[in-house]
């Protein structure tokens, strides 16, 4: 199989738009230290060359920049995704938050991406170098050195991988992958499993670390209202300082139920928590819900399906059944 | 110090046409529930958004229930449906994020069905109080 | 800030004996907003009403909480006074401190204190009411039906004979429908086209109505009293206003080999057709697939013989914009196909036929003349064998056939088997049957003439298998009563195939956002109060496009769904429910969530320009309620992710605030 | 009914995956089965049968092995019952009620021969062995 580099997606970002097939690439871009990688939009071949990046911090989903950046846009957009970004890019579709006639999107295989705290697990603070090849190659200002194994480091949501196939592009680099059977809900059906008090204690340990700093919200792709219920003070619900852990199960279960059903499982919330709160673990929470209650449904999956919560059958199952056969 | 005798807060949303009713009903026949039962009427269940919901329980409410039309009678054909998902996933949630099962809840309550509206407000009330007051999605703030 | 009246009433004792309407009063007062508290004894009276007047006058109030009886039971009462008063009525709320209240506690304190939360909460709502004034559209005078069967023809005439302007929209090249099509009709045994054929007539020499026939609907737009709807007159060829229906043409067309579908394809017609000699409007009509001028320019006789010179082989589809107030649908049903049958040999043997082809077999004007004749060998069949629920009745997982009763099977059944016996005593009939299902007046008594005067065989069981055997037709079935299989040897096997909607209703649907089953039969407003309603306003339901039904409950509920249409063409305007829903462009994300919600297709979008803050424009998809069809349900508020989406009487905001102050 | 003969009912419903309960009583089955007349009890009361926990009565009965599974009966049924699913799943019951299995895993290489298919073999140790 090909293995995508940064140079063949930089040689055909150039040649697009260059041939003038795109007017603009988003892309990603190297942040104030290696391993924070950023969205960015290059207008020109210079740019392109000069700060394109691709390796193993490149979680970025951009689905959601097309929102913004196709109204702007005077032509097309070239748009690389990874095989999680075209759920979320078809979802989007669905609801028609971007013209399709302005993206060129060309699909990437993806063998996971870095989790830079499972790094600095191994690497201890103070790394001032990160080189992705082969293996992942850190430096650290104390002058130590790790070899890590790229496999040995995933993200959450790249171990629980759902798909590697591209549900939407207009051209594919590389090979097509398969959808897969992932563990994906394991935790979400340990967590159920555990005594309330006990499931009581986890959510009141993650969620207290809350600081409301909206990075969850910022990043999900399916958040893209113009303007956002927490941000709105008539919504009863808009952004408050953190005063006590109770409040932040208010906005974590909103957050959580304004994308169900919608949610593709990006797992970019979790990505970007700055105090890692396991925010998919609600996310997942839904899904799992909406799989076994009213059959199985993969938001983005196809563009135009009608999402769960607008849509119903005459038998569904009652709130008051909810509960059955779960016992206690 | 005067221990004030515990009494739970149970926010209910009737819609107009079925359960509002119902509750209208079971006051002409004079069927007896708990006083801390408080209806807010609303033009149909799917008019209750889990904010409102939220809302009350962060505010204090020990229990929130929920009535509307039974499904295949809504006034607006359809609402009572998305209601059943809505409240069915939210209080999965709930559950989840431990919040007692017991407090929240949604009855199909008819137009006819006073005496199931007072006996559901009866239990539903009994089952609240057994469990204690709300804490655990009860924004402190909020109470002065 | 509100200047609020807060005026609670004792309803005699039924509140004041359990609520201390003083004590809440004076609570009330020192709630933001309020100015003005009172109590009264009968708030409802005319006393009671003057005192409310008097305060919104005297106190300038702009919003008024009556602590009462159930708003089911007076808010329209205070919501006129509040009117009255030069207030706006919707700035009314009630505080039901009587059914919820008074009547369900015993103690005093318990219910004072109640009462008093109760009245905070509207009070705290009404703080947040803003003056709401319903949209009036205008209504046109006209009524469009789709469909001309019994149940389109009954609902044009009941409109026209209000007054009311009607025109039928009919696919097909006459009026009539099905019931054109039968002998005779149960339980009564008149003939079908002696009841149906003067109605038919007085529909095309009625002045108000006028009949598109051959003709579909090909776009619906507009609401409730303001429908614009696009008319297709499919090209038939001869020119309507000039053909005198003589019948010259379709004796002389060289092309004998057409199909006849109105005898269900058993004998064949010319190119160019009439259906029946009964038809309406009386005028022939070209088959384009078959008629060699229009196929490859050679023949022309039909117009050399045309004496009117009607015919005209350059005619083209056209389209017809009309406007209506009401749309009835009266689509109606087709027998489902026998294709999927295998055991029942119908495609196998011509002597295996349905009952609409039995009707036509046995018809005077049908393809034998009226003589029971098998389709094969025209022999006078000597056993018939009838099969009821074929294809009703199905586990929903079955492809075959519906999962529910096609209702009309057992009657025109023990209708068939009785007139056969009647006029053919030497015929046996054999009649296999699941259940007879007979509860309408006269049926069972019907019902029980055939088995007991007429000697029809009604065997509880169910037909396995049917093979054709030389001229025979073996049937082999089971008797469950006697718990024996039996093998009849049949020369004829009638099955009583299950009826569905016919498939033109789906797409219709579609135009018209009317709300359909998984059978694809429109769905009522309410199953028991509003029967002949869409949930869409302004579209009405009449006949079997709704679910089977037989003539007399056909033309009952046709008559229904034309008074319910009399009713909304009478009214010059339509004044609408203000509390609709309505979307705030600003916070709008054009995700669609809210229209899938919706049951009365009341929202659209639109893209719309933007100006920027920094003078540039960006075009966005937003949504658009209609208020004329918006019914305020406000499902849509809650799918809706912004919040953009809010309900005018029971906003966001407002039943917060209610929340807020039951839980203070 | 008897706890043995729920049990009984219960178990053939599982195994056999049939619904009983959907049957409209229509006979269609047995209109259809062409070992009808060399059965006891035919395809509709081998249904009717199970539904009323009445199946001691069947398990006796020679008309357990007189169907021929040809199915006509599953693909004729309306309500989508499947009889035939059934009088498999009693037969099961009866070879299972014996007690004693016929085939252990240990007779397998034994039977293992050019000549028989081993299929045949796999198949016979998944009948005999529950």
């Amino acid at each position: 199989m090909q293995k995508i580099t940064r140079d063949i997606l930089v040689e055909k970002a150039v040649s697009l738009l260059e041939n003038g097939t795109v007017c603009c690439v988003l892309g990603w871009k190297k942040g104030e230290f290696d391993y924070d990688v950023t969205p960015a939009l290059f207008e020109s071949k210079e740019e392109i060359e000069k700060d394109f990046v691709y390796d193993d911090f490149c979680g970025a989903n951009f689905s959601k920049y097309l929102v913004k950046k196709t109204i702007k846009a005077e032509g097309k957009i070239l748009v690389f995704l990874k095989p999680c970004d075209t759920y979320s890019f078809n979802q989007l579709l669905t609801e028609h938050r971007f013209d399709r006639e302005k993206v060129y999107a060309i699909g990437i295989p993806c063998e996971g991406m870095a989790d830079i705290n499972k790094i600095r697990a191994i690497a201890g603070d103070g790394i001032s170098e990160i080189k992705c090849g082969e293996k992942i190659v850190v430096d650290t200002i104390y002058g130590d050195k790790h070899e890590i194994d790229a496999k040995d480091v995933l993200l959450e949501r790249c171990i629980n991988c759902k798909s590697k196939k591209h549900v939407n592009y207009d051209e594919l680099l590389g090979d097509e992958g398969e959808v897969i059977e992932s563990n994906r809900f394991d935790e979400v059906a340990r967590l159920e499993a555990m005594t309330p008090d006990e499931r009581f204690a986890f959510w009141q340990n993650e969620l207290s670390r809350c600081i409301r700093c909206n990075a969850c919200r910022d990043v999900c792709p399916a958040c893209t209202c113009e303007k956002c219920v927490f941000d709105n003070p008539k919504s009863g619900v808009e952004n408050k300082a953190p005063a006590n852990e109770f409040e932040e199960k208010m906005f974590h279960i909103i957050r959580a139920f304004h994308v169900a059903g919608r949610c593709t499982d990006c797992g970019e919330c979790s990505r970007v928590c700055p105090q890692h709160i396991p925010l998919h673990l609600l996310n997942r929470k839904f899904i799992k819900d909406i799989d076994s209650f009213y059959g199985e449904y993969q938001a983005g999956a196809e563009v135009g399906s009608r999402a769960p919560l607008v849509n119903y059958t005459t038998n569904d199952l009652e709130p008051s059944e909810v509960f059955e056969g779960r016992g206690e | 110090m005067q221990v004030k005798e515990y009494k739970p807060l149970i926010v209910a949303f009737c819609c107009n046409w079925c359960s509002y009713a119902g509750a209208d009903l079971a006051g002409n026949n004079r069927l007896n529930y708990p006083a801390d039962v408080k209806i807010i009427r609303v033009p149909c269940s799917c008019r209750v958004n889990p904010m409102f919901v939220l809302r009350a329980f962060q505010r204090g409410a020990d229990g929130v229930i929920l009535c509307g039309c039974h499904p295949g009678d809504c006034h607006y054909t359809s609402g009572n449906y998305y209601t059943r998902r809505r409240m069915a996933l939210l209080f999965s949630m709930l559950d989840y994020l431990c919040i007692e099962r017991e407090r929240t809840r949604v009855e199909w309550v008819s137009a006819a069905e006073g005496a199931k509206f007072a006996a559901t407000m009866n239990d539903f009330a009994e089952k609240v109080a057994a469990l204690g007051e709300n804490k655990r999605l009860e924004d402190l703030r909020c109470k002065k | 800030m509100q200047r609020i009246g807060v005026f609670v009433c004792w309803c005699g004792s039924n509140i004041a004996g359990t609520v201390d309407v003083v004590a809440v009063a004076e609570a009330l007062k020192k709630e933001p907003g309020v100015v003005f508290s009172a109590n009264y004894q009968y708030m409802c009276s005319q006393a009671g009403q003057d005192l409310i007047k008097n305060a919104i006058k005297e106190h300038n109030l702009t919003g008024i909480v009556v602590c009462s009886c159930s708003p089911r039971m007076h808010e329209a009462t205070f919501r006129k006074t509040a009117a009255a008063a030069g207030l706006n009525p919707y700035m009314v709320e009630i505080a039901n401190i009587r059914e919820q209240c008074s009547w369900v506690h015993k103690e005093m304190p318990i219910g004072t204190e109640k009462a008093i939360i109760l009245g905070k909460a509207a009070v705290a709502k009404v703080n947040l009411n803003t003056p709401l004034v319903p949209g009036e559209s205008p209504v046109t005078k006209r009524a469009l039906v789709i469909g001309g069967g019994i149940a389109g023809i009954q609902t044009a005439l009941d409109i026209a004979d209000a007054g009311f302007e009607v025109d039928i929209v009919e696919k097909k090249p006459t009026i009539g429908g099905k019931m054109a099509q039968l002998d005779k009709t149960f339980p009564t045994l008149d003939c079908a086209a002696c009841i149906l054929t003067p109605k038919m007539v007085d529909v095309a020499q009625n002045e108000k109505i006028r009949i598109f026939s051959y003709s579909e609907v090909t776009d619906v737009k507009g609401f409730v009293g303001n429908f614009d709807v696009t008319i297709k007159k499919k090209a038939r060829y001869v020119k309507e206003e000039l053909c005198t229906g003589c019948g010259a043409c379709t004796e002389k067309c060289p092309m004998k080999k057409v199909p006849n579908d109105f005898n269900l394809n058993m004998d064949t017609k010319r190119a160019i057709y009439i259906p029946f000699a009964q038809a309406v409007p009386k005028v022939a009509t070209i088959d384009p697939d078959y008629c060699n001028m229009l196929k490859n320019g050679k023949c022309g006789v039909c117009s050399k013989v045309c004496a009117a010179g009607a015919i005209d082989y350059t005619q083209k589809d056209e389209f017809i914009e009309e406007k209506y107030g009401a749309i009835v649908v009266a689509t109606g049903f087709n027998p489902i196909s026998m294709d999927k049958f295998d055991e029942f040999a119908y495609n196998q043997s011509k002597d295996v036929i349905t009952s609409l082809e039995f009707e036509r077999l046995t018809n005077a004007a049908g393809p034998t003349a009226g003589k029971l004749l098998r389709p094969s060998d025209h022999k006078h069949p000597e056993k018939i064998v009838f099969v009821q629920c074929v294809g009703s009745r199905c586990d929903a997982c079955n492809e075959k056939g519906k999962e529910y009763c096609s209702k009309i099977c057992c009657m025109y059944t023990a209708k068939h088997a009785m007139l056969t016996r009647d006029k053919y005593p030497d015929t046996e009939v054999y009649v296999f049957y699941i259940d007879v299902r007979t509860p309408g007046k006269n049926f069972d008594e019907f019902y029980r003439r055939a088995v007991e005067e007429y000697g029809v065989h009604y065997i509880k069981g169910m037909v396995g298998k049917v093979v054709p055997e030389g001229d025979k037709l073996i049937v082999q079935a089971s008797d469950l009563l006697d718990n024996k299989q039996l093998k009849i040897e049949a020369d004829l096997v009638v099955l009583a195939a299950a009826i569905e909607p016919d498939k033109s209703a789906r797409p219709l649907a579609t135009l018209l956002t009317a709300s359909m089953d998984t059978n694809d039969f429109f769905t009522e407003a309410h199953p028991k109060l509003r029967p002949v309603e869409s949930p869409t306003a302004g579209v009405f339901l009449s006949g079997a496009c709704q679910g089977p039904k037989d003539i007399p409950e056909t033309v009952a509920q046709a008559g229904a769904a034309a008074s319910k249409v009399i009713g909304l063409l009478a009214k010059d305007k339509l004044t609408g429910n203000p509390c609709v829903a309505h979307s705030n462009e600003m916070m709008c994300n054009g995700c669609s969530s809210c229209e899938r919600v919706c049951p009365y297709g009341a929202i659209t979008y639109e893209d719309k320009e933007f100006r920027m803050p920094d003078r540039t424009t960006l075009m966005r998809r937003i949504a658009v309620v209609n208020p004329a069809v918006c019914q305020g349900c406000g499902c849509c508020t809650v799918a809706c992710p912004s919040g953009a989406m809010d309900l005018k009487g029971f906003a966001s905001e407002q039943i917060i605030a209610e929340v807020d102050a039951i839980c203070k | 009914m008897s706890n043995s003969k729920k049990y009984l009912q219960e178990e053939i419903i599982r195994t056999s995956g049939v619904n009983p309960k959907k049957c409209m009583r229509c006979g269609k089955c047995s209109a259809t089965c062409p070992a009808y007349d060399e059965m006891e009890y035919h395809p509709h009361q081998f249904v009717y049968m199970v539904e009323s926990g009445n199946i001691e009565p069947l398990l006796e009965s020679d008309s357990l092995y007189r169907c021929l599974t040809c199915f006509a009966c599953v693909d004729r049924c309306p309500r989508s019952v499947e009889p035939a699913k059934l009088v498999e799943a009693v037969r099961l019951a009866a070879i299972r009620k014996q007690g004693n299995n016929r085939m252990t895993a240990n007779d397998v290489p034994e039977l293992i021969d050019d000549e028989t298919p081993q299929q045949l073999i796999v198949s016979a140790f998944r009948k005999y062995t529950k």
